[in-house]
């Protein structure tokens, strides 16, 4: 069995045995990969002095499954699957960073009302990735009930991305240049119901544990990290505000429609977990308070009722139609696709795509309606061609759950990708994590790894 | 003397129904003993070092303040029981022994033998 | 599943045995305790299949036990890197022996479409599967199915009969 | 401050230093030799005007295949050569990637204070790629220089445990240069499949 040999072993401190003959050693325990205790798989070699943690070396790439390796044999959009299971818990902000990061790359900008839609699932993937860490965080120091409402909660906010994006968790929503399928009907009532539950578990949850006396005692003053120390190591997100540092990508330098709809900071002052705690909490209000504005403020949708393109047919009995080379019948029809596909017929088209034919699939009428939309598709869809962005390298910064979350994107003109780098807010957590747990005792780690909010598809990638 | 036949009686059966079923469960269970099993479970890796009973002094000191506390304790129950009958005085002797233990506890609190740093 | 004595390569039972094998398969179908050995995104879908919405705790398999001693099933839950490899096969062999595997989600069953230097194709290379859950990541109704299915392969087990191999995968790379 | 003037200020301040410097696509971009690295980014750091206080990313790039033509097939395998669909007009093209070294080390810089962005392209050549470690500047170099070690095989001088951080140990190789396939695996247990 091949175990990974680490400094610290060498230098376990033997100290000369004293008058008596004794000696002292220090106590090497792994906080290993499989640990109960922790929601992440990480491994931590703590050298002890009793309860104190005297040295802890942080060891992680245990998930790594080689994201950047695979993003090369892909072509652009079929890295998309790959970037849902990167912050698997916020998959919708993945694919938002990407697939903004290669438009810039191709120099593209997407219509008004898609901006909207991708600042509003990427919010409610904030809130969900919001929850399930307190929640998961609250488990470990003994609240069990805490984590049962939050996941509750999760589910009502996941049926609503199910109905807009037809899956719970990988979602692979955004494309080069828009998104799958616009809002379904109803979504604004289906979404006010969700956050209606959502604050009543917050209120739940926060009256559990706001001023419980175990939560208050194990979460305050532990795990401690000064402003300065933070940037140096290059931390974002709710760990750097918690420690008073204002920095939000999506403030600083706004992106999509971010600059248009008022939300405000949430800004910790001690810097230590229960800041964290409370400054999550606050976020969550403030993204959906993101959502309630943003669905007032989107851009108008498709004219549902137009007599050129009222007809609707089912899509299959269209490809049928199609397929017999029976145009006349099709064209001006509008395709009745799945339920989880409301929103992906050429009505939708001019409010969530890009109208760059060259790097965005034609709606299926068009595709079989006429010559010009055969082409598009094939152009875009047959190996060789694709989406093809010029010689050229863009870094497109988005604010993830947990930080500042940037895709540089290289392109020699292929078809596929050259480099994709993912630039995880996590990885520099985790840098700093093995200061913040040396002095500390064993179980303020809990709490601290709690917080940190490390999701391993993200770390290792 | 016949209330404490009902203890050993009350004894007896507890420790005959553990012992029946731990002795079940060893003849009855499979016997599978292999070395990765009957190696020490530390997350999934090989553990550096087996404790052998090394342990930081601090332990030590912990244990030991907490069996004073502990006796202590033990001689509160039969004065809680016979808390009526001994009146007032029982009370003052009481206030007493406690005070006395409470004069222990502050001092080794400020000398700071209960925080662990 | 019907309870065929000769799938388990099981002599003729008498009738008090089969009897016994019964109640014991019911008695450990019920009481799963899972060692739910969790990494990556499946465990998201495991949270939500262990929570209250769609609660496995109707099946009995409601309690985690976080160490292999105590645990009769290990459920793994998402992708197994080679990094990853050795630990979860010593903590398969750290179990005590009545043990399950349910190889939950389709990188465990397959390794996905993360078909690269980094990632262990299928744990059915390393260890012995009882039940495979499809998906990336199966949906909750999924894991049900598959907890439904491996509660039939422990009803249908017998206490004494040795459990037959599955045939390891042919190298076809 | 703007890109541009943000990057005359480096260029002024070390003549020599910066091999080529643009702006593309919004992101101000400076070429700078190996040797450099290290006071230019103590300047980046420490300039009042500048105040580069937060290292976002240390990542590589091997340029070994760049651009083996336009509309190559995604799958090697099917060897079929199409006229590629023609690309995207691009209004500002990019100056190509730097000329010598086959990897280049990418370093990005913000400043949180004046809110702007720089990203330092600096070459390694082939064999035996060698650059300046930023530790003693950001702590945060520290695990972004150990990943592109493990994955690119460029040491870091100056770096105090140049480990391995994604890969385990017995590993031979650097999995993300061009030149490793995609699925050569290395098993610590089981078969080779």
């Amino acid at each position: 069995m091949a175990i990974q040999k680490n400094p610290i072993v060498e230098t376990t401190a033997i100290s000369e045995p004293d008058a008596a003959g004794l000696e002292t050693r220090d106590m090497m325990l792994n906080i290993g990969p499989a640990h109960p205790a922790m929601h992440g798989i990480i491994r931590i070699v703590a050298k002890l002095e009793g309860e104190q943690i005297e040295e802890a070396d942080v060891q992680i790439g245990y998930l790594h499954r080689g994201f950047e390796k695979m993003s090369e044999t892909v072509d652009y959009n079929g890295v998309v699957p790959y970037t849902d299971r990167l912050n698997y818990v916020s998959p919708l902000i993945n694919n938002m960073g990407y697939c903004m990061a290669v438009e810039k790359l191709l120099g593209i900008s997407v219509p008004e009302r898609c901006h909207y839609v991708r600042v509003i699932m990427s919010e409610i993937s904030r809130v969900s990735d919001h929850l399930t860490c307190v929640g998961a965080t609250a488990m470990e120091l003994g609240a069990f009930t805490v984590f049962l409402y939050m996941i509750k909660a999760r589910e009502y906010l996941w049926e609503l991305i199910e109905k807009v994006t037809g899956a719970r968790l990988t979602i692979t929503y955004c494309r080069v240049g828009g998104v799958k399928a616009d809002l379904p009907e109803g979504f604004a009532e289906a979404c006010s119901e969700a956050f209606k539950e959502t604050r009543t578990v917050l209120e739940e949850s926060n009256a559990l544990l706001t001023r419980n006396r175990i939560f208050a005692d194990r979460m305050n003053d532990t795990g401690a990290i000064s402003a300065e120390d933070a940037i140096a190591y290059g931390i974002t997100g709710p760990f750097l505000r918690a420690t008073g540092a204002a920095y939000d990508v999506r403030k600083d330098c706004p992106y999509a429609v971010y600059d248009q709809i008022p939300f405000d900071v949430p800004v910790g002052t001690r810097g230590d977990n229960m800041d964290r705690y409370l400054v999550r909490m606050e976020e969550m209000e403030q993204s959906m308070r993101i959502v309630e504005t943003a669905l007032e403020q989107i851009p108008g949708g498709p004219v549902l009722v137009n007599p050129e393109t009222g007809r609707p047919i089912p899509a299959a009995e269209m490809v049928d139609l199609a397929k017999v080379g029976d145009i006349g019948a099709i064209s001006g029809g509008c395709a009745v696709t799945g339920p989880t596909l409301e929103g992906s017929g050429r009505l939708y088209y001019p409010s969530i795509a890009t109208d760059e034919k060259r790097a965005f699939l034609p709606a299926k009428e068009d595709t079989y309606g006429n010559i010009e939309g055969l082409m598009q598709q094939f152009k875009l869809v047959m190996h060789g061609h694709g989406v093809r962005p010029p010689n050229g390298e863009a870094y497109f910064p988005v604010e993830g759950a947990n930080g500042e979350l940037g895709f540089y994107v290289v392109s020699d003109g292929a078809g596929n990708a050259y480099r994709v780098r993912v630039r995880p807010p996590c990885f520099a957590i985790m840098s700093a994590l093995s200061t913040m747990l040396e002095g500390e005792m064993i179980a303020d780690m809990i709490p601290t790894f709690g917080s940190v909010n490390m999701i391993g598809g993200e770390l290792d990638r | 003397m016949n209330e404490y036949i009902g203890i050993a009686v009350m004894f007896l059966l507890a420790g005959g129904l553990a012992g029946l079923m731990v002795w079940l469960g060893s003849v009855l269970g499979k016997k599978n003993p292999t070395p990765e099993k009957l190696g020490p479970f530390e997350c999934g890796q090989e553990p550096f070092s087996l404790p052998m009973g090394r342990l930081a002094v601090k332990f030590y000191l912990t244990a030991i303040l907490f069996i004073l506390f502990d006796v202590e304790l033990v001689f509160l129950y039969p004065w809680a029981v016979l808390y009526r009958r001994l009146g007032y005085v029982g009370l003052v002797e009481m206030g007493v022994f406690l005070a006395i233990l409470m004069v222990g506890y502050v001092y080794a609190r400020d000398n700071g033998a209960l925080d662990w740093k | 599943m019907q309870k065929d004595p000769s799938y388990f390569g099981q002599s003729e039972p008498s009738y008090f045995t089969s009897r016994l094998d019964e109640a014991i398969g019911w008695a450990r179908k019920y009481s799963i305790f899972q060692y739910p050995f969790v990494t990556a995104c499946c465990g998201m879908e495991y949270m939500a299949a262990a929570c209250s919405h769609y609660d496995v705790d109707r099946f009995g398999a409601g309690l985690p036990r976080f160490s292999p001693r105590q645990a009769d099933v290990l459920f793994v839950v998402g992708t197994i890197s080679h990094k990853m490899a050795p630990v979860l096969k010593r903590i398969h062999e750290q179990m005590a022996d009545p043990n399950w595997v349910v190889a939950f989600g389709v990188c465990t069953c397959t390794g996905g479409f993360y078909d690269n230097y980094a990632t262990v194709m299928g744990i059915d290379t390393i260890m012995p599967v009882d039940v495979y859950i499809p998906g990336c990541p199966p949906r909750p109704e999924m894991v049900l199915d598959g907890l439904m299915k491996l509660q039939d392969k422990i009803q249908a087990q017998h206490t004494t009969g040795k459990r037959p191999e599955p045939e390891q995968r042919p190298d076809i790379f | 401050m703007d890109n541009d003037s943000l990057l005359a200020s480096v260029t002024d301040r070390f003549p020599d230093a910066a091999l080529a410097s643009h702006t593309y696509r919004g992101d101000a971009t400076l070429l700078l030799r190996p040797e450099s690295l290290l006071s230019v980014a103590r300047f980046l750091k420490e300039d009042a005007a500048l105040q580069m206080n937060f290292l976002v990313d240390v990542t590589a790039v091997d340029y070994s295949t760049f651009g083996e033509g336009p509309g190559r097939a995604f799958f090697a395998s099917s060897g079929v050569s199409v006229r590629p669909s023609e690309q995207i007009p691009d209004p500002d093209p990019w100056p190509g990637p730097q000329s010598e070294g086959r990897f280049a080390v990418v370093y990005h810089f913000y400043s949180m204070t004046h809110k702007h962005r720089l990203r330092l392209v600096v070459p390694a050549q082939e064999d035996e790629p060698e650059v300046d470690s930023l530790i003693p500047l950001w702590p945060a170099a520290n695990w972004l220089e150990r990943e592109v070690w493990d994955m690119f095989g460029i040491r870091f001088a100056g770096h105090p445990d140049l480990r391995r951080i994604l890969m385990y140990e017995p590993f031979e190789g650097h999995p993300l240069r061009k030149d490793y396939p995609v699925n050569k695996r290395q098993p610590l247990i089981g078969p080779k499949n």
